[in-house]
Order: C-alpha cells, then structure tokens, then sequence
C-alpha cells in the first residue's frame, strides 16, 4: 500500500519552484552522483547571498529540497553555507530515509557552494 | 473520482455500472444474501445465481462451466495453477518453464517451487518482449511438466501467441498455464479450440469488483491441481471457503457484457491508444516499450531519454498512471520487465505505463498528451545538462 | 428474501444496510476504485481507506492493526494460521493439538499437515462440547507448536474459555490460534489482554461481505507463518493480491458498528434465543445440542427422538434453517460435531440449526417454533410405529 | 453448492400426501431396512385395489415415493404390485442415486404387499 510519499510542502517545493534556474553572473557548482545531478548557483555580496538558483535532476524529493536551500538562504550569510546539514530539511520535508543518499549529494553541493563564494570572496 | 484522469485500468477498472447496480441488489439485506451450500430454499436460489453466472464465464470462455474453481483473484489462480499442478505432478518430473516477464504472482510462485527443488528453465524475451517460439521448443524436455505463459502483459501489453505456445506444449505433454488477467474479457479466447489447460482470471481488471477471480482447468487425463487450501467440501474440495455469490454474480454480468460488447470496446480503445500515441511518439527522446506490432491497445508503455521517472509521474498529476507493474510501485526499483526487454535502469526508470479502457474519453487522453508534453518540458527545463 | 424466514446466520448474515451502502458508494464509478498499491493520488486515497478500515477491526478486537492481514474468508485464515505457523515453526518441532469439533476449514488443514509428517493431538470434547482444561495441560508437550482451539463453535454455539486456553499454551510456549469466525463482532475479544497468538475472521458472519477477512498475527519472537500464496508484494508478503478495497473498507464499517452495538445485539440475540428455546423446549423428545450455559445465544441446535432430520427440515419450509455445519450441508452424513458430542447417527441426522441476529424479529422466532411444532406433529404422524 | 435436492413432484408429495395413514380394515405390510421404516396397507375386492395408504419414517424422497406408489396402484390390478420395480419412480421423481437403497426398502415393501394380498384372496 502506498501512503502518500510526498509531504504537502514536498508537492508545494516541487510543483512551483520559486529558485529554478542557472544565475548565469552568479557563482554555480555541480554535483553529479548517485545517478542524480545538482547544481547551485548564487549571487553574494558583503557576506550576503542575495540571490540562489538552482537546476535538479532527480526524484522528487530532491527537486523540493533543493529548492527549500535555495529559499533557506537567500538573504542569509554565505558562510552558513558551509556548515549546512539535510537532517534537518529531511525532517521538515519528510523525505523518506532510503532517500538520504541523494540528498547527501545536495548537502555536498551546498558546501561546494559555500567554499566557492568564500574562495571569490577571498581573491576580491 | 472526477478530479482525477484515470488511466491506470492495467492496475484495476472501474466497476461497470450495470455491474454495480447488481452487486448493490445482491448486497442488500432484501437481496439474496445466503450460502449456496445450505440445502434451504435461499440456498438453494443462491447456488442457482453462482450457476447461472458461471454459464456466462464459460460462455465469454467457450468452455464447460465445471471446469471453473472461483478464487479471491489472479493471484491465487496462478498459485493454484502453477504450484498445484506442479505438486500433483511431480511424481512425473519436475522440470517447469516461464518467463522472468511474468506477472510477480507467476515469478514468485515459481520462485517458491525452485526452493522445494523443482528446476525451473526462465524464458527471456525478444526485445520486443515475445518470446521466440524455437526457444521454447528447445527448452522443453521429456520431464517438462508445465509451461506457464501469460497472455497480455500487464506492463507493455504485448500479447503472446497462446495458440502456438500451447500447440507446442500439447505435442510435448507439457500442461500449460495462461496468466489471462490482463486479456479476458478484451480479446477473444476460444477455450473450446486452444489448447490451453488452466487459465487464470481476475473480475477487477474487467469491470468486475475486486476480490474475485477464477481459475480455468480443463477435463483432460493429467490436468488436476493439489488444493492450496482445506476446509468444506465447496468446490469439488479444490477451493474451499464460502462462496462470495454477490462477487460471482457481479462476475458472471462482468463477462457477459465483455462478451456483448467485446468488437465496440476493442474499437473504442484502439481509437484512443492510436491518439495517445499521436501524441506523444513526437516528444523527443520517447521509445515504445514493446512494438507497435502484437500489442494490446489498451496499454501504452513509453520510456524517455534524460527525464527522471519519479519526477516525471509526480508532474503529471492529476493524471494515474504507473510507473512499473502497480503490484510493484511501492519499490522504486527499475521494473524487471523493462530490464528483460534490455532497456538500461535510467530508460526503464522513465518508463510511463498509460492504461485505458470502457470509461475512458478522447479528453482524458487529450489531458493526457498535454501533461506529458508540459511535465518533461518542464522536467528538463529544471535538469542541469548532461555531464560531458 | 421476504418470503422466507432466514434462521441462518452463522452460515452467513445479510450485510448491514449501513455497509450496503457503502460498498454502493465505493463500487460506484464515481468512487474511489483504485488500487491501494499504486502510488499516484487516487491510490493513495485507496490506501487511506484501506488504513482506516483496518483501525477499526483493530479497535474491535484491541490489537495492533499492524498485526491483521487480510484474506478472503476464514477458511484462508485458518489455513495461513494453521499451515502457515506449523510450517514456519517445523524446525522446532512437529507436534499440533487441536479438536475433532472445529470447522472442517481447521480440521482439514490439519488432516493435510498430518499426511505432511506432522504429529497431530485431536481432543475430544466433554458431552456439553466444552474442553477440558486439563486434558490440554496433558497433551501439550515440549515439542508442541500450535494449539488451535476456536471461540465459538458453529454449530452448537459452545464458547469455549480461550482466556484459559491460551494462558496454558504461553505457559508452555506454543502458539495459539483462535478460529473466531462466529464471535467476532459479536462476543468481546481483547486480544491485548488475551493470550492469543492467531486469530481468524470472516466478514460475511458479522453483517458485512462476502469474500474478505483477516487473519491476526500477534508481534511476539516465533509468532509467524509461512505464506500460502505468493507474488506482487503487498501486505508484507504475508498474503499477495491487489487488495479488495470495497471489500475492507465494508468489513471496517462492519467492524465498527459491531463494536458499537455489540451490547444491544447480544441483548436481542439473547431474547430471541430465550423465545425460541422456551418455545420447543416443551416438545416431546426435543434435547439440546451442548448446553444451556456457555454459549453464545445467537445459536440453537435441537435434536428430537424419532424424527428423521431431512424430512423435518423440508417441513419447516419457509424457514431457513441448517442441519449440520452450512459448510458441510450438501452431504447428508450425520454432522461429526454432534457426534463428537455423543449423539447417536439418528439423534444427530434429526438436529437442527437454529440461527439468527441484528435483523431477526420476535416474529420470525414465532413462525419457527410453530413451524417446528407442527412439522415434528406431522411427520410423527405420518410415521408408523416403532419396531417393538 | 446445493442445487436443489427436491423436484417439484416431490415437494408436492410430501406436503401434500393423500394417501397418508394406516388402513385399520385392509392388508398392511411393513419394512424395517436402511435406517427407514415404511409400511403399506390396502383394500383389494376382486383383484383390484380399491384404496391404499402408507407410513414412512425417513427422508421426503421415501414419503413422496410412497405417497406416489399409493396413487399409481389405487383403482389398478393387485397382482401388478408383484412386478413393481422401483426405477421409473426414481427417475420421475428425480431421486438422487445415493437414496436408492432407502427406496428399495419400499420397492421391497411394494413386494410384499403385493403378496400378502394374493395370500388373502387365494385363502377366500
Ligand atoms: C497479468 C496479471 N496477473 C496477475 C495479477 C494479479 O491479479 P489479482 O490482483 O487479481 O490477484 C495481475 C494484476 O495485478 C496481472 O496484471
Ligand atoms: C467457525 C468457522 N470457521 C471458518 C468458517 C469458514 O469461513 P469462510 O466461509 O469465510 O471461509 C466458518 C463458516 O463457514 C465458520 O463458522
């Protein structure tokens, strides 16, 4: 039996992405694993993201949690990036445990992300 | 359920009205609610409405009515058919054939007998998902005791050459077993000129309820089951339990409107397969799975390049359809049908089963196309580009 | 069925007007017809019903609805129960106790393991139809497995103190398995204070369809069963098949309004019962079939001296009655319960079986006893004297 | 599954037997066999049997048999009793093969009566 595998918030994430999308003058990383691909960009300015986008291919789950980051931060400091953790994005989501795999490939990107606006910001 | 497309019939149909009206008949306290094993007089008119609506089974079968057990649905028929006759013939040998394409009630089942230590020869299938007959002869072996071969598959709808499969299994003393779920009531079978010796039947998947189904043995010298269940002596012992006369009923009027109407239902799905598939065949990246060729009409299976399936099936909501067999669809694994066709996981994992039937409309299909098109331009829209 | 008095029930009962309509609702075209395992939007709306049918016979009977697996009637769950946990347990042992006065769904599924190797106990009852308590401490051994012994017995209606029973058998760590076809719904069953390892129900005796029940499986170390089928994976593997969502969510319905009326139902049945008994006791010869304590007042088994059984059934036309066990009634042998009670082949040929409920009135109670009066007047009549 | 067990003859029979009973003032005979008790009486003048009745304990096959075998002989010759042979009424009943050792009992009967008739006459 199927109880419904996706929480009104993962069908809200998904269905209407506010974030979608490359920022083409932002700053993006990639991740490709666990036969899913993630990408974050963003647009940071005094410590500041001002703006995160972000292009998904997978379940989902991941399309929504890759959205609730984007939404998360934006307007937060860049380097909370860095010390992002999806434990609590799973719970929030509901984002059933066989799942974690493909979520850890998003944590992976958030803190690639963080370390590339840090690494930018650091040469400016 | 107006708020839904539902194009998931492959999974299980809506109750016909007609058949509905019955059953709510039968149901009523009014009605005629007693066992048709008492000897009393509503006993006895009871076991006179099982009679009359296996008549009308045999008669969409074109076969005798007391080759009929009813059972709780097509999953205890292939269990029936496959380990019972297996049991009641392994004194003679105990080699048995299928395919891995299979119906998961089939798969399984033989599954179990190889742990009792019967040896089981899995029969893969052309690309196309047909299984090429030489094989079978090849295969087949002076201890071959049962071949079991399903009609129309449940997940591409291609519909194998019962007539030829069971000529061949005849000629080698083989019994033979035809998982009939998905084609009863739909395409003709004439029990009367195959040679078939057990067929598997579910009402739910022809507009019957769900709960009821029955297996098919015929009356020839070597063709018996060993009960899977004991108790009263109902069914000539071979499926005891109380008879469900409201869902035998609504059975029998089930197949006798399949058999009425069988060409204009035929037709009417034809029609909306063929625009289905219009539709969609343009999107690039979608492949059939199956051929174009030999297949059911009623069941569309596609697959598409670089969409991820889960996302894919999520989008097209408020449209039902399934991802593998819906026996299947809690495990998110890749269908093993699709894989034996030689699709990749990624391919098999896209794959979309479209089913439709009786109630279905030219705009279900239209809302179909639409959100199809619409979920994987927006799917790929929101897809970083392929790695390199 | 206005035309007859049913006095019936424990072969099967009318469906509730209530669950009627629901099942309406649900085979509806309009309603919910999906397949809970599928997992777009109207299968999971299947699922949400399915889920909360299954709270509500978990409410009746106090346990984990995680612990019920449905099935298609008692007889299945006796057989899982039964076959199921013997095989399951093999290993540690091959000895069975049951008794001769189950149902033949119980007594036969034994038969069939004792032909498997295993080692069976049949205990016979008291004359009233009751266990001896310490006849069972007696058999149990250390290699003892299962111990099946039913709540309410069908024919007679002896309910047999399965608190007791099962306390014995947790004491000495086999399982116990509870046929509870006849009292579920009826009689309190709480089997979270109970010592009862596996339970089996039918819907179709307590107001709702036929064609589903369900077995319980306790959550406790060795507590399981082998499956008797096998395929798509649904109900944990225990018990495959798209699963009869009508059919649950009716059985639910029935659950709850059992659980809801079972205080006024028991006071009906026992006033009927009371009349009834009052009403033929008084006819020469008449004897009562177990005894007047211990039992469930929905069943009334009489047997008279000198009058031949068949004939006093077609006499009581049209009141519905049953000779022996419904299950057993095409053949005319002299019901193996009665005997196991100590009758004698013609005392049991003459019994009868008096049987009703939630929809009897004092009036169809009014038209059997006279119906029995006159038909016993006439037929003794009508026989010549006895050989001096 | 019970188709049902009883024609409509015999249903007819059985509820409503016009032969039912003991004639005190003609010849009776009586068979005791199979668990079934039947017994046959009749008033025969000049070789024709004026009126015939019987008892039965047993099943309502035996009861419509015996009811019917009373109707066939009244009015006919006594000695064509002799020749009675259980099989037509059988097959005109519709009754089940397994009860055809409780109907021999009244075949045997029939037999009987049929004898016990001549007795009497021979005797006059
Ligand atoms: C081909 C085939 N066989 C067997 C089954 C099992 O049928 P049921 O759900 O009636 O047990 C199905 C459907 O689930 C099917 O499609
Ligand atoms: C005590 C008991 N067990 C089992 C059964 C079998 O139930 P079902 O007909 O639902 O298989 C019955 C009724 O026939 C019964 O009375």
């Amino acid at each position: 039996m199927s109880a419904d595998p996706y929480s009104d918030e993962v069908r809200e994430l998904f269905n209407e992405p506010r974030h979608a999308g490359r920022l083409d003058d932002g700053i993006s990383v990639r991740e490709d694993a666990q036969g899913v691909r993630v990408e974050l960009s963003a647009i940071a300015g005094g410590g500041l993201l001002t703006a995160l986008g972000f292009r998904v291919w997978g379940c989902p789950h991941l399309i929504a949690a890759a959205e609730a980051v984007c939404a998360r931060f934006e307007g937060r400091e860049a380097r909370e990036l860095e010390g992002f953790r999806t434990a609590q994005i799973m719970e929030i989501l509901a984002i059933p445990v066989e799942k974690t795999g493909r979520i850890l490939v998003l944590e992976d990107a958030v803190r690639s992300l963080g370390q590339a606006v840090r690494g930018r910001s650091d040469e400016a | 359920m107006k708020d839904v497309v539902y194009l998931d019939y492959a999974a299980t149909t809506p109750v016909d009205p007609r058949v509905a009206e019955l059953l709510r008949t039968l149901n009523d306290p009014d009605g005629n609610f007693a066992n048709p094993s008492a000897v009393h007089i509503a006993g006895r008119r009871a076991a006179a409405i099982v009679e009359s609506a296996t008549a009308e089974i045999a008669r969409m079968l074109n076969c005798d009515p007391r080759g009929l057990v009813y059972t709780s649905g097509a999953t205890e028929s292939d269990n029936l058919a496959i380990a019972g006759a297996a049991r009641f013939r392994a004194h003679r040998g105990r080699h048995l054939i299928t395919m891995p394409t299979e119906h998961k009630a089939v798969v399984d089942t033989f599954k179990a007998l190889e742990r009792e230590g019967f040896d089981v020869t899995w029969l893969t299938p052309e690309s196309n998902g047909l299984l090429d007959i030489t094989r079978l002869e090849d295969a087949i072996r002076d201890d071959t005791q049962l071949v079991s071969i399903m009609h129309v598959n449940n997940e591409t709808g291609m519909i194998q050459d019962i007539a030829r499969i069971g000529a061949i299994c005849r000629d080698r003393d083989a019994l033979f077993h035809v998982d009939a779920a998905q084609s009863a009531g739909k395409l003709p079978i004439d029990l009367a000129n195959l040679p078939v010796d057990l067929l598997s039947l579910t009402a739910h998947k022809m507009y019957g309820p769900k709960g009821i189904g029955a297996l098919y043995i015929a009356d020839r010298p070597g063709c018996h089951v060993e009960p899977l269940l004991f108790g009263g002596g109902q069914q000539r012992r071979i499926r005891p339990g109380t008879l469900p006369v409201p869902l035998i009923a609504a059975f029998g009027l089930a197949a006798s409107l399949a058999r009425a109407q069988m060409a204009e239902d035929e037709r009417h799905v034809a029609a909306l397969g063929d625009r289905l598939w219009r539709g969609i065949r343009g999107v690039d990246g979608v492949t059939l799975n199956g051929d174009e060729q030999h297949r059911w009409p009623g069941i569309l299976n596609v697959s598409i390049h670089d969409v991820e399936g889960e996302s894919l099936m999520l989008a097209l909501e408020p449209v039902c359809v399934a991802t593998g067999s819906a026996c299947n669809s809690q495990n998110q694994e890749p269908s093993y049908v699709l894989r034996a066709l030689g699709r990749d996981d990624l391919l098999a994992q896209s794959a979309i089963r479209f089913s439709f039937g009786r109630m279905t409309t030219v705009e279900d299909i239209a809302t179909a196309v639409e959100a199809y098109r619409a979920g994987v331009k927006r799917l790929r829209r929101l897809a970083p580009e392929r790695a390199a």
